[in-house]
């Protein structure tokens, strides 16, 4: 087959065949990958909810509501049921006053406030110093505590929390997280 | 150049990255660890081949002047098809990855291997040339990757093996730039001798 | 405080050994070989020819050019041949070599030693009379006198500057002559200001020579519109833009001449062998040279008859020491090394410097650690690291750029830097190598 | 087929169709650009960026040939005939056909026979101690043994020999770029036509001084006696400037000169050891009964 | 004061080379000689101040509201591709010194990745349309710095002798590791 | 034969300065710091100045003679000066193999990556300390408070440095006031008994060498004085703006790297520029970045970043700013 020639014809012609063809297979394939998307998406923030609250058999991301925080913004709540009962909440909390970055959490809590499980959303903070808070031997120190008699303070604060070796900073600015994500849950009444 | 040859020119004597020093931001970005940069390279070998196929096929068809608008559209398909396909079925390492999956279409490997290869041969060697070129593509991130994982954190494929933190600067920006620079000082030193 | 330029500059150890040693006269050598290109400019035609006879004082080379000078017999005695020789320049040259027959001046040289203060010549005549005598600058760079002399129409000269700074180290033939010949240098001043049609001089002197200063400045009270002045010792002072800059503060733009900002400058030597041609007819043949080194046994400062090989010289001074590295023709800073001690003095020759074995050797060379000594030597403010870096690369342009040419090639930055890097050495190459490029292009 | 295919479909061929409107004026453009011939002869030629061939570099030579009409004058010494042969086949042209050359150095005088006479200190570079004086020797025209030329050849072809003080060319390796010929500031280096079997007759001596100071600063010294004119058969010496000259065109190998140089400047490479004929001619001179 | 932190974000502690990894080849391959560097990094600016408006309007307008936002890519690159040639005739027309100036860089630009990755970071961050302007802007000067700086450096390199096998790309990666080091710390100035 | 004479352009003299002379002056300047070092932070100095001085001679050596096969030349005393101020740069007790890990990086990494002594951009002990402190943050910011020689190598209590007190109180919404029990007065810090790196506490023991490098000509004023007056002036502003969250000028200066950064680091030749305006630029760009860098950004400490940036910008400094030639421009008294 002789090469096609550069003629005006030829160049739309054939551009526009392979731009044709090329969308209409993207198409098909986006078709085909959409559900699989949402899923996956969806999936995410069901696992992170999973990891803090009980097991639950509602769908908690359908029931989301939003809480104000009393400084002006408000956070998600995604309430987790079982058989249509509260058994908790996972509450996507922040803090500013990270090292470097915000630092986001999805805390869990059990109806009377206390904790049940934190993850770590999102962090920017040192690998090695402050990225530990989301290793277990920080976050799993608040399990289990209910943050209306644990003070959520570092030991330097005058706390019991155990800060991160040198990562003060960034430990303080996780319990001021979870502080505001139980401040809010309170003030917005336990459901 | 016979098959074999025109597969495994791009591990040592072409490899894109160690010799013909293409394609470095995915390479920097992504081998954090061993395991995210195979990825990064597997999911570009895929483009290669696929983009090196399809334009060995269609070259003739395609006039000169409009070669490159053309290919670049059907780099982007591919880019795209493995972009939706990894948000949907791998979406950890999607996420690990980010920007850097719709970037493989102006990785200047995938567009110069349709230019100068596969835009001239044939479609088996074209296929051979593109996968070639990208296992070369994956092996150098999984050695960078590797080393940096090693080095950096203190585990291999995400599997620690020392207690305590390796020397983080590898697993960061500036160790990235640096862990390349020497594995290709080493690669230029070895081909000398 | 004294007076000196702004930037750079350097201090080496002054050595000036003969500095209490007066002048002596070197008896005449059994031959003599002249040169015929001891200046700048076009190298001077021999009128004479093997087997002549010629007299102290007498013409045998004439100038070809205007910037160009005549030579002059120093001894009386017959040409013996006339064939090249290795100069002090370190490369070939024709010379005139003379056997010595006695004494014999020419009739018209005024031999007594009386002062005579009073200038009868007019400037034209003046001028004319220093390039009968062949009057070279004598601070070094042998440059022609009656061309500085000779103003060019549209310029300017308001004030002459005398440099009587003799900045480099172990060099004190100026000196000397400051102190034993000041009336003869002052006059000189005269004739050289009535030349220039100027009514102002000025004479800088360094301050390790306060005699000299004194010397002079009492002398000056009787010569109107002369004036002494104390300067800082800093090396290069004695660089006329330096000098300038530092008595007048005026600054000589790059590329140009003191003449652009309304100045010349001489030296003493030249001052007074202006003097002795002008008022006393006398060619110049013979000059102050300071003959000096730590093991030498007679250092000191002798009137030498030019042609006279330096040899001889250092025979008069006591014997080449067992330890002698190396011979400089001139100051350690600007002068030239000489691989062989049968060169003759010529009338650029203001010492001869016996530098010991371990002196002689350059210090091993390392890599520049960028400490910018020798920028803050540098009195040009020039970057000498950078100008050698890019000599050595090759890279003209770039060195034309940063203005290589300007270097005066002092020195100081080689003297400074810790690194021990040929940096002149450098500069030098690609000066050369940038004015052929610059040649080439105005061909063009 | 859904919507959203559709709408894909149809956004990306309208964009596809206005990009190729826009880039058919730019391939109008794209046809200046670059003859990608050049990037062909550039493959071919061998990447040494050494400036033999005249040019500043392997690509501007790559334009020049592919510009060029006729080979005329344009070569590439690093690569030879096999390369120039190459280029002309791509090109369609004809390649002049270049004798190889090699790099020789007209200067003999080690320390053994050019005593030296001071010591040069300055800074190790040939053209510094040049511009100084005449040298370490009374010869002004021989070897400064400082290596500016070892350094500018890009070949390792080049090696200063310790003992002679004087640099060494390693004819395998010299491919006759001519760098060190312009490196050297006393244009001592001479490329010659490469003769059979890397045989060599040459005169090793650039002193154009008369015969007296010649001896003088140097005992292996041209002193342009003529004797080796005389005993070429074919014409193939003549002196110049007090110096004598071998024409490569016309000499035959023959060896005659060599034996007659009274100082042995004729220098002689590659060749087979010689028949004992001296001994011969030392006999004749013997049975001379006028002595 | 928003735009503020954007720039001192965009071109110290995020920059595009030493931090996100974009357009390393360019910074590889045209940071030989300063003048150079300035070329190119005023082209870049010019084209990625350009390309930003333009696929950003396509993505609000088009992408978006037929919803085919899977098509970013494939149409970014394209529009990106046509709108560099169409500079590069326009300049050509218009401004003689410029285009001598810029032009030869442009071809360069097409394939490089900080163009349309700015392009998609733009979107990514839901940005509008002046914070992509000012965002696109501060990126290619954060890239024209980084180059610029490395171009002086191997320009002082070029004239001492560094070991054989780090000439070129090899000291170039190793100094731009030794900047990011130096950049970090900017590190947390804005979160 | 022995009259044979050395020949070789001008100038037949020479200084008598020596790249060695040079560097052991610094070495010099710097003993009153390692004294004091020593004696408020006992054996832990001791140990990490010698770990730290032999495995940079020891890296040198080995890159010089194994990988480069060029002659040796640790005895220049570069490698000496950058083991020593390297060290300086530490906290007393940090692990012996961190220190060996930073030597690597400084002399393997930030020097010899460049050919060695006078080439390389950046300086070597900064390269090396920023990297660990990136590498090693724990290690790295656990300070020994100074007991002298009571305190033991591995086991020091340790404390933060003023700098941190004050970063992290401010960042605790504390004001200065509150503050301003915690951290030790300027006398005590003046005479350097508070927690920090080795070298940099003793303001009066680095002072004392700066005014040794002053005199013996080793280095020129410009570059201290403009660092310090910049921070100085920069930090006066910030004061006077709010005294309640900006620390007072002086406690910039004597708190962290400032002087040792100022005298020592900052004027290494061969990373800084060559002219005198150009090394005011730098001065300057060095206390405007480690303010900065101090006050907004992540880290207490900026001089070390703010010294690398301004090194990174030092080539383009060295060729575009050039110092006024003579004869340039001429203005005629
Ligand atoms: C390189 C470096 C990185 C740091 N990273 C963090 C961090 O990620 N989180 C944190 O809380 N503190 C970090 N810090 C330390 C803080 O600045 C501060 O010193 C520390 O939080 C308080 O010390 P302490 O935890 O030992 O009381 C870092 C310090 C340095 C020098
Ligand atoms: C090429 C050349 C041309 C000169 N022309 C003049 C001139 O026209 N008038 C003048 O007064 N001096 C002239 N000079 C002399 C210089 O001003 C200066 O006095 C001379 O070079 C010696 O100075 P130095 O020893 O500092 O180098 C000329 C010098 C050179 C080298
Ligand atoms: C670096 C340098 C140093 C000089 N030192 C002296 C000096 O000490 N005394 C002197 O008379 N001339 C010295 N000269 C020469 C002067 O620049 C100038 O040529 C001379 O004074 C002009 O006078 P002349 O023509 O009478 O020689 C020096 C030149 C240079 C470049
Ligand atoms: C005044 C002065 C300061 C120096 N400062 C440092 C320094 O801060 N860091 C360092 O590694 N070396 C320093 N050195 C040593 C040496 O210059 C340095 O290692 C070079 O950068 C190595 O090429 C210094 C040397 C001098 C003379
Ligand atoms: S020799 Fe030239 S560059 Fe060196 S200090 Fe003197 S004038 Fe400056
Ligand atoms: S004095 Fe020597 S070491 Fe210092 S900058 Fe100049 S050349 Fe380099
Ligand atoms: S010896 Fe001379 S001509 Fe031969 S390769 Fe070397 S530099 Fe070129
Ligand atoms: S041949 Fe020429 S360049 Fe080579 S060492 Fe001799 S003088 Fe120097
Ligand atoms: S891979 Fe990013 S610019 Fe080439």
């Amino acid at each position: 087959m002789a090469k096609t020639e550069s003629t005006f014809r030829n160049m739309v012609l054939s551009l526009t065949i392979i731009s044709l063809v090329a969308s209409a297979c993207l198409g098909f394939v986006y078709e085909l990958t959409k559900e699989p998307i949402a899923l996956s998406v969806l999936n995410k923030k069901l696992e992170a909810i999973q990891k803090v609250v009980p097991e639950f058999n509602n769908n908690p991301n359908n029931e989301m509501y939003r809480l104000p925080t009393g400084e002006g913004d408000s956070l998600e709540i995604y309430p987790a049921k079982k058989d249509g009962e509260i058994i908790g909440y996972a509450v996507n909390t922040y803090s500013r006053n990270g090292f470097s970055g915000n630092i986001g959490l999805m805390a869990g809590f059990k109806s009377d406030g206390t904790i049940i499980n934190i993850t770590v959303l999102d962090q920017k903070e040192t690998p090695g110093l402050g990225t530990k808070m989301a290793e277990p031997g920080f976050k799993d120190q608040f399990n289990n505590k209910n943050p209306g008699e644990f003070s959520l303070k570092v030991k330097k604060d005058g706390g019991p929390v155990d800060a991160i070796t040198a990562a003060t900073i960034s430990s303080r600015a996780f319990c001021d997280a979870v502080q505001r994500a139980y401040n809010t849950l309170q003030k917005g009444g336990l459901k | 150049m016979n098959q074999l040859q025109n597969f495994t020119k791009g591990f040592f004597k072409e490899n894109p990255i160690l010799v013909l020093v293409l394609g470095t931001c995915p390479t920097l970005a992504t081998t954090s660890s061993s395991l995210n940069g195979m990825g990064m390279g597997i999911a570009t070998t895929f483009v290669l081949v696929g983009s090196n196929v399809v334009i060995s096929l269609l070259s003739k068809m395609i006039p000169d002047k409009v070669r490159i608008p053309a290919f670049i559209v059907i780099i982007a398909s591919f880019v795209t098809v493995v972009d939706l396909v990894m948000q949907a079925y791998v979406p950890e390492l999607y996420e690990k990855l980010g920007i850097f999956i719709p970037l493989i279409v102006v990785n200047c490997i995938v567009l110069g291997r349709a230019e100068a290869y596969a835009s001239k041969n044939s479609v088996l060697s074209s296929f051979f040339d593109g996968l070639g070129m990208g296992l070369g593509f994956t092996m150098a991130l999984g050695i960078l990757g590797a080393f940096r994982e090693i080095v950096g954190s203190g585990a291999i494929f995400g599997y620690k093996f020392i207690g305590g933190d390796g020397i983080l600067v590898f697993i960061l920006a500036p160790g990235a730039f640096m862990a390349l620079g020497y594995l290709i000082a080493l690669i230029n030193r070895i081909k000398k001798t | 405080m004294p007076k000196t330029f702004p930037i750079g500059g350097v201090h080496p150890p002054e050595n000036k050994i003969t500095a209490d040693t007066a002048i002596e006269l070197l008896p005449v050598p059994s031959s003599v070989v002249i040169p015929v290109s001891q200046h700048i400019g076009a190298p001077a035609a021999i009128i004479v020819n093997k087997g002549d006879y010629v007299k102290t004082g007498q013409k045998i080379a004439e100038s070809k050019g205007f910037v160009s000078s005549n030579i002059h017999s120093s001894v009386s005695g017959k040409v013996n041949k006339i064939d090249s020789i290795i100069d002090t320049s370190g490369y070939k040259q024709t010379a005139v070599f003379i056997d010595v027959e006695g004494d014999e001046w020419v009739e018209t040289i005024d031999r007594n030693s009386e002062i005579i203060t009073e200038v009868r010549l007019s400037g034209e005549e003046i001028i004319k009379k220093c390039l009968e005598s062949g009057i070279v600058g004598l601070g070094g760079a042998t440059f022609p006198s009656h061309v500085k002399l000779t103003v060019p129409a549209g310029k300017k000269c308001d004030v002459l500057i005398i440099n009587g700074v003799e900045c480099e180290p172990y060099l004190t033939s100026d000196h000397r002559l400051m102190l034993e010949k000041g009336e003869e240098i002052l006059t000189g001043v005269t004739i050289l200001m009535k030349a220039l049609k100027v009514g102002k001089a000025l004479i800088g002197i360094e301050n390790n020579k306060t005699d000299a200063i004194n010397h002079l400045t009492k002398l000056a009270t009787i010569f109107s519109g002369v004036t002494v002045h104390a300067l800082k010792v800093k090396y290069p002072q004695g660089a006329e833009k330096q000098l300038i800059k530092a008595l007048i503060n005026r600054e000589v733009p790059s590329g140009r001449l003191p003449l652009d900002v309304g100045t010349v400058v001489h030296n003493v030597g030249t001052a007074y062998a202006v003097y002795e041609a002008v008022q006393k007819n006398k060619p110049l043949f013979e000059r102050v040279v300071t003959i000096t080194g730590k093991s030498l046994s007679r250092p000191g400062n002798y009137l030498v008859r030019i042609g006279t090989p330096v040899s001889w010289l250092i025979e008069a001074a006591g014997g080449m020491p067992e330890d002698t590295g190396k011979i400089v023709s001139g100051g350690p800073l600007m002068g030239k090394a000489i691989n062989n001690a049968d060169v003759p003095v010529v009338k650029g020759t203001s010492g001869v410097i016996l530098l010991p074995k371990d002196e002689s050797e350059r210090m091993e060379i390392s890599r520049c650690i960028r400490c910018g000594k020798c920028i803050e030597a540098c009195a040009l403010n020039l970057e000498p690291y950078l100008l050698m870096t890019l000599s050595e690369k090759g890279l003209f342009e770039k060195a034309e750029h940063e203005r290589i040419t300007d270097c005066m090639e002092c020195g100081s930055c080689s003297y400074i830097c810790p690194a021990g890097r040929p940096l002149l050495d450098y500069i030098r190459l690609g000066k050369t190598a940038v004015m052929k490029m610059v040649r080439e292009r105005n061909m063009k | 087929m859904s919507l959203t295919v559709l709408i894909t479909i149809i956004s990306l061929s309208l964009l596809a169709l206005i990009s190729s409107v826009i880039l058919y004026f730019i391939a109008q453009k794209f046809k200046v650009f670059e003859d990608p011939r050049i990037d062909e002869v550039q493959a071919i030629l061998p990447a040494a960026n050494c400036g033999g061939c005249g040019f500043a570099g392997c690509r501007n030579f790559a334009e020049a040939l592919v510009k060029a009409e006729t080979f005329e004058g344009l070569n590439c010494p690093v690569g030879g005939a096999t390369v120039m042969g190459s280029v002309a086949k791509l090109l369609g042209k004809e390649a002049p056909v270049v004798d190889p050359m090699v790099a020789v150095l007209l200067c003999n005088g080690s320390p053994e026979f050019r005593p030296r006479t001071s010591k040069y200190n300055g800074a190790s570079d040939c053209r510094i101690s040049h511009n100084l004086y005449i040298g370490e020797t009374d010869c002004s025209y021989g070897c400064l043994g400082l290596a500016d030329c070892v350094r500018a050849c890009a070949f390792d072809a080049m090696y200063m020999n310790s003992e002679t003080e004087l640099p060494v060319i390693i004819d395998d390796k010299c491919v006759a770029c001519g760098a060190c010929v312009k490196a050297c500031p006393r244009k001592i280096i001479e490329l010659r036509k490469k003769a059979k079997k890397d045989r060599k007759i040459y005169v090793s001596c650039s002193n154009c001084e008369k015969g007296g100071p010649a001896r003088r600063a140097c005992k292996v010294t041209c002193i342009a006696c003529g004797k080796c004119v005389k005993a070429c058969e074919f014409d193939a010496i003549t002196i110049e400037n007090n110096l004598a000259y071998i024409d490569t065109n016309k000499c035959t190998f023959c060896r005659k000169c060599v034996t007659e140089c009274p100082t042995s400047c004729i220098i002689e490479v590659n060749f087979p050891p010689r028949k004992p004929r001296i001994e011969v001619q030392a006999e004749v001179v013997n049975d001379n009964p006028n002595v | 004061m928003e735009y503020i932190l954007i720039i001192i974000s965009a071109v110290l502690i995020n920059n595009v080379v030493l931090a996100q990894f974009l357009g390393i080849c360019p910074f590889l391959g045209v940071s030989n000689k300063v003048n150079t560097a300035m070329g190119m990094a005023a082209a870049v600016v010019f084209v990625i101040v350009l390309a930003t408006i333009v696929t950003y309007l396509i993505q609000i307008y088009v992408l978006n509201k037929l919803g085919i936002a899977f098509m970013q890519t494939i149409t970014f690159i394209l529009v990106i591709a046509a709108l560099v040639q169409m500079v590069e005739i326009i300049l050509k027309k218009i401004s003689q010194p410029l285009y001598q100036a810029l032009g030869i860089f442009l071809p360069l630009i097409t394939t490089n990745c900080a163009v349309l990755g700015v392009a998609i970071l733009v979107i990514k961050k839901n940005y509008n349309l002046m914070e992509a302007v000012v965002f696109g802007a501060s990126t290619a000067v954060g890239f024209g710095l980084a180059l610029i700086i490395l171009a002086g450096i191997r320009e002082q390199l070029d004239l001492v002798d560094i070991p054989k096998g780090m000439k070129g790309v090899p000291v170039s990666l190793v100094i731009a590791g030794i900047l990011a080091l130096a950049f970090m710390g900017f590190t947390g100035i804005v979160k | 034969m022995s009259n044979i004479l050395n020949v070789s352009p001008s100038p037949h003299a020479h200084g008598k300065e020596t790249t060695k002379k040079l560097m052991f002056g610094v070495v010099v300047a710097l003993l009153p710091a390692l004294f004091t070092s020593i004696f408020y932070f006992g054996y832990g100095a001791i140990i990490v100045t010698t770990t730290s001085v032999i495995s940079c001679l020891a890296f040198e050596y080995l890159i010089q003679k194994f990988i480069f096969r060029k002659p040796v030349t640790i005895t220049d005393g570069s490698a000496l000066v950058t083991g020593m101020l390297l060290a300086f740069n530490l906290p007393s007790n940090i692990p012996v193999f961190i220190i060996i890990v930073g030597s690597f990086v400084s002399i393997a990494i930030a020097k010899m990556t460049f050919g060695g002594l006078g080439n390389n951009p950046f300086n070597p002990a900064l390269v090396g300390r920023v990297f660990m402190l990136i590498s090693f943050p724990v290690q790295m910011t656990s300070w020994p408070v100074p007991a002298g020689f009571s305190t033991g190598y591995a086991d020091a209590v340790t404390g933060a440095t003023p700098l941190a007190i004050i970063k992290e109180g401010l960042k605790n919404g504390e004001s200065l006031s509150q503050l301003v029990t915690q951290i030790p007065t300027p006398s005590q810090m003046f005479l350097g008994n508070m927690g920090g790196s080795m070298g940099e506490v003793a303001a009066f023991a680095l002072l004392i060498g700066f005014a040794y490098l002053l005199i013996k000509k080793i280095i020129t004023w410009h570059i201290p004085v403009s660092i310090i007056g910049s921070i100085m002036i920069f930090t006066l502003i910030l004061w006077l703006l709010n005294p309640e969250k900006n620390a007072d000028p002086m406690f910039h200066i004597l708190a962290g790297g400032v002087l040792l950064g100022a005298i020592f680091m900052a004027t290494d030749y061969v990373t800084s520029p060559m002219n005198p305006k150009s090394m005011i630029i730098y001065g300057c760009g060095i206390g405007i970045l480690t303010v900065i860098i101090r006050v907004w950004g992540a880290y207490p400490e900026g001089v070390s970043f703010a010294i690398l940036i301004m090194n990174a910008f030092v080539p383009l400094m060295n060729a575009y700013i050039k110092p006024k030639r003579f004869g340039e421009e001429v203005k005629n008294g």
